[in-house]
């Protein structure tokens, strides 16, 4: 199988104008919480934060794709994926905040925590299929991860696990050419991620990251391939973080801004917003409302976290098991006391 | 009931697990048509079927990863890791996810793994199949670390763990395998975790132990009992985590001396935490430091030095003798 | 001299290492134009070039085990873990390879290495890049395990650990990386590995620190001393494998009391090996339990619950008290 | 690049009569002392050991082509190429008595230690191959494994490593088709282990293992290769082991007779007796004679091995540091004394 040849060629016909409108909105939103959240940061009113500008089509894309019963197991950038799968947005925020809320999906919503070691939740992923495939309901499920994960370990095995066993499984790249600061061809000899799939007989895909038709109608496929028991793919998006990997970082010590540039005359929003106004589908009160509604959702979100009740020691000490170990007990009692008093319980 | 030995409890309890619940399957190396390479699984795959009784790659990492998948997609997965060394690929998902899941999601994912490894030294094996690494979980909240040393508590203990809505690290102590046999239940049972087990009830030292050394430190207290008349409480900790605290409190606050025995490296092993423990509960009742007798303090040497390695009946007899003769010095 | 930080001196370690021996190297994630995400190794590509500064794949095992080669090749490996928990996939090179390739060889093959990682709490970080798995490594034969705490200490030890001919896990508490600044002379020197350092002499209570926690230990010493007059011996552990064991008993022997201090959970934590050196070394002058502030036995929460966690002075204040106020029992 | 048209039509005239007769010569005398060393082992003589069986060719063949500057990193099973490089017979069964002198080869032989955890020896392999590179010196490094490590994370991590890296290295899979009870398609979905060269860009060769001219002229290919700068290669060997997977193994419980007897047909030996004969290299006295010989070196390497003298606590001690901490001086002494009085020094 070559790879240029399985490059997909789609067409936008295929998507409705509903869904492409519904697209540019939860691509608006999630770029007005991106930026609301980096400037939160700055203020010292969110933790470390990990921004997806740029990243918009890919996560938003392949999400909608998605049904309600597939499960998701994500790395820690896809927040657009999180939104569009059911995660309020206020729990995104939370967890950015150092919150366990932001790892607690709704119920019903097939949403793994955030997984901070690389390419960890990818074997998760492998064995949650594998449990699917076992029950033969209609699940799929999909992994997130990126371009640098590719390089562990566990991307590897996970990978051949569900080759061998032919699992339901979507693994979905985001290619944003850059594991912090070491770019792709440092990160690996081949020219796309996709075509690690052939170490594994299994499909691998490439499409531009930065189109959301082609991301979905791509993912699509490969949820319907999945759903029929066709086995597992691998689906690379091409893309790249406008922003640093972190609020920690500083892009700007390994990256061209000439790069930057470049990339932003692709942005993904403008590409989307180009595709809506050829069909007609785009107005200046349409978008005025939309980006309303989105601040609004957005600033209710900021509005929520921030009102969120204090840390609570249950949070620290009832989870560890189901039932508490005596020992852990008394060491719950001694934190409480501290707590309450001000004083150890034994000092 | 049925005669049997560790090997035939374990084998037993996997059977009784699958039978009475769907969701419990079992994956790992060589467990299918090979039935394990201790013979643990034998038979599972053919009544079984391949889905549940599953050869899995050649990749621990995903084996354990896998398994945290199955777990919080409705499954009761049991892992099976060659030899305990062979987990050692797949330490970053015990640590970093089975162990954390529960509190990660404050108890909306739970992880109801168990993972079962045969471990210990004393069957002359090739290098890295012999490591004692118990403390190294021990240390790792989030898991439970269960070790039985007789094959009632075997069958008990696996089901107990297969039962347990945590991640259980099951540690089958290879050495002791087929070395005896005793009469079992054949119905499904459980023995407790986080229980220690009296073996045997003494008055002036006691001894702690766990697995295959469970029968050295009953010969060493053997040993002097008739030598010098020198009566030890045995206890099998069975659970290493959480540790039954009070046990070894009580114990000690009968006895006033401690001898603690393990395969691993003294240094930072399990027997460290015993020594705080008994620092914590019962230090005014100690009469004598708490005597070590462990492993050496080096990597578990190729097998024609095991033998100086491993812990026998004689350290362990000359370690209560170290306790029972200590002179208590001008300790204020 | 210069006057710097934690982080300023290790960048300095390098640079110095480097230009005295073409054998070192260093390799890691975005250790080259970058300069490592705390910027310790900022400037090294630029003068030593992209052979001897190198950006690996992301990829922990490969990093370590790769390590391995390079070091039994010929060359003195510096290998950055961008922080310490993410050296987890990469366990089964450190204990399986790293730590036993000596003893294995019987010294045919060496492995002077460094593994250097960042670790420890308090920097709201997200999970996972702030746990304190020391004692995991200090129970591993083979390797040594230093933390410095100090500036002076950091270059020094750091030097010490790259000229070592065995493996150190040389571990960076990145809390106090900048949070203090001290005269570090320019030249080369080193701190010997294996020795504790006495920070402050005291008579009532001995006080056991290591990383970042030793500035908490010197709080809590303060606030003790201005509350209750106790005066409190610390002692900076530096080296945590192999212990300063003499150090230990020598400071128990003259106060008769100690506490122990430390981020990671507490049972079977390194603070359970010192209970147990204490007990084995000094027992008869102990007037009081050993007292153990650590962290609790749960994994390092997410960072809104980071304070509650991590031991602060006030913890070791009433951990000293505890051990002061001990009323010894009928120990006989 | 394709599988198929990779796959080496090599022509033996390139190997001189002598070769070929020391290739039988070594091949024979291996599977001499394979035999004997499972023998031994059912009589109480040796520990659990790995017979190598029906590999003679994929190890000999490819050990031959190696210059002893060459630097390897062995599986367990790679007694044929350990011999050939240049360990004694003795040690290698000294290893498999649980002796560490067969974990030390003579000054000058560059072969690592038997690795015993699957994979593990081969990001070794990698950092060997990027010390050699930047020392610039004549040193390739070759790593050997079995099909069923090529699961293993470490596979994986290595071999991304050494693409990027772009190191004068050769991975050598000896694919006998098992991994202990697990076939192949258990193991992977490809067909052969040499499509996972494409994951990394590097070149995957595959060769009939059981023709040890193949093997050999391809591995000299992948050695002159590494050593001008041309990179890595993973080189397959497509070979069988006849016998169990070890001692403690017993093969007939997961492979039906039908093939072993089928693999028996492909004798590596047997086939490169049918070469010498074609040549007219092969006479009965010449075998009669080179048996004598192999069978002599084995049964000395056999009696060298059984009187090695009795294991020292100094193999214990004094290896885990170069300079003995004091604790463990101590518990050496503790030791000593209980060895020569039979008492604990403390007791
Ligand atoms: C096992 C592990 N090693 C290192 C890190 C530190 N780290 C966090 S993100 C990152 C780069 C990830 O790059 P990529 O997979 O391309 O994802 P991206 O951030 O570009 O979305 C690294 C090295 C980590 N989290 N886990
Ligand atoms: C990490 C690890 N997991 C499991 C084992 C147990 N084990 C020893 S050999 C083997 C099979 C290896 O198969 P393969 O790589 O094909 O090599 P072969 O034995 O066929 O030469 C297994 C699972 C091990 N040694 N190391
Ligand atoms: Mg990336
Ligand atoms: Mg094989």
């Amino acid at each position: 199988m070559s790879i240029d040849s399985i490059r997909v060629s789609l067409k936008e016909d295929h998507v409705s104008e509903d869904m492409l409108q519904r697209m540019y909105e939860l691509m608006w939103t999630m770029r007005y919480m991106d930026r609301r959240s980096v400037a939160m940061q700055r203020q010292g009113r969110l933790g470390t934060y990990a921004p997806l500008e740029g990243q918009e089509a890919a996560q938003i894309g392949s999400a909608l794709a998605l049904r309600s019963q597939d499960f998701v197991f994500p790395s820690y950038r896809e927040h657009g994926v999180a939104y569009v799968h059911g995660m309020p947005l206020e729990r995104i925020l939370l967890y950015w905040n150092g919150r366990y809320d932001g790892c607690i999906p709704p119920d019903g919503v097939n949403l793994f925590p955030v997984s901070v070691p690389i390419a960890t939740q990818i074997p998760h992923a492998t064995g949650a299929a594998l449990a699917a495939k076992m029950r033969a309901d209609d699940q799929i499920v999909v992994t997130y991860f990126g371009d640098g994960a590719t390089s562990e370990g566990d991307f590897h095995e996970a990978m051949n696990f569900a080759a061998v066993a032919d699992l339901p499984l979507i693994f979905f790249c985001q290619n944003n050419g850059y594991a912090i600061s070491v770019p792709l061809r440092k990160q690996t000899k081949v020219k796309q991620i996709a075509q690690k799939a052939a170490a594994y007989g299994m499909e691998g895909i490439t499409v531009d990251g930065n189109d959301v038709i082609e991301v979905y109608l791509a993912m699509r496929s490969a949820v319907e391939k999945a759903a029929n028991g066709g086995g597992p793919t691998l689906l690379e998006a091409i893309t790249y973080r406008i922003g640093s990997h972190t609020t920690a970082d500083d892009a700007s010590r390994y990256r061209d801004a000439s790069e930057v540039e470049m990339w932003k005359a692709r942005d993904p929003i403008a590409r989307l917003e180009k595709v809506l106004r050829e069909r007609d589908i785009f107005s200046d009160t349409w978008v005025k409302e939309l980006r309303e509604r989105a601040e609004s959702v957005v600033n209710e979100a900021i509005v929520a976290m921030q009102s969120e009740p204090p840390v609570s020691l249950d949070q620290l000490f009832d989870y560890v098991y189901q039932d508490m170990p005596e020992e852990l007990a008394m060491q719950k009692q001694t934190a409480l006391l501290r707590q309450t008093k001000g004083v150890d319980g034994r000092g | 009931m049925a005669n049997t030995t560790i090997i035939g409890a374990i084998a037993d309890a996997l059977r009784v697990a699958m039978r009475r619940d769907e969701r419990v399957m079992i994956l790992g190396e060589d467990v299918g048509v090979n039935g394990g390479v201790f013979r643990a699984t034998e038979g599972l795959q053919e009544e079984f079927g391949e889905a549940r009784v599953m050869d899995t790659p050649l990749a621990e990492s995903a084996i354990i990863g896998a398994s945290v998948g199955l777990a919080v997609n409705g499954m009761i997965p049991i892992a099976e890791i060659q030899f305990l060394a062979f987990v050692y690929p797949a330490y970053e998902q015990l640590v970093s996810h089975v162990a954390r899941i529960r509190m990660r999601s404050q108890g909306r994912f739970t992880v109801p793994l168990v993972v079962r490894a045969p471990y210990g030294g004393g069957i002359r094996a090739p290098e890295l199949h012999c490591d004692s690494p118990e403390v190294i979980f021990a240390h790792t909240p989030g898991l439970k670390v269960v070790v039985p040393s007789t094959p009632y508590d075997a069958k008990g203990l696996l089901l107990a763990a297969i039962a347990d809505p945590d991640p259980v690290l099951f540690l089958e102590p290879m050495h002791i395998y087929r070395s005896f046999r005793e009469e079992v239940p054949e119905e499904y049972y459980t023995v407790p975790i986080g229980k220690a087990r009296l073996a045997q009830s003494g008055t002036d030292c006691s001894l702690f132990a766990w697995g295959a050394m469970l029968q050295v430190a009953m010969q060493g207290a053997d040993m002097v009992r008739k030598t010098h008349g020198v009566s030890v409480e045995v206890i099998d900790l069975r659970t290493l985590s959480p540790l039954d605290r009070m046990a070894i409190r009580d114990s000690v606050l009968k006895t006033g001396r401690a001898v603690v025995l393990h395969e691993a490296p003294r240094n930072a092993g399990l027997g460290a935490e015993i020594v705080a423990t008994i620092n914590d509960l019962a230090l005014d009742a100690l009469m004598a430091p708490v005597i070590r007798v462990t492993g050496y303090d080096t990597p578990y040497p190729l097998f024609a030095l095991e033998d100086v390695y491993v812990p026998d009946a004689a350290r362990v007899a000359q370690g209560i003798m170290q306790a029972m003769n200590y002179e208590i010095g001008a300790r204020l």
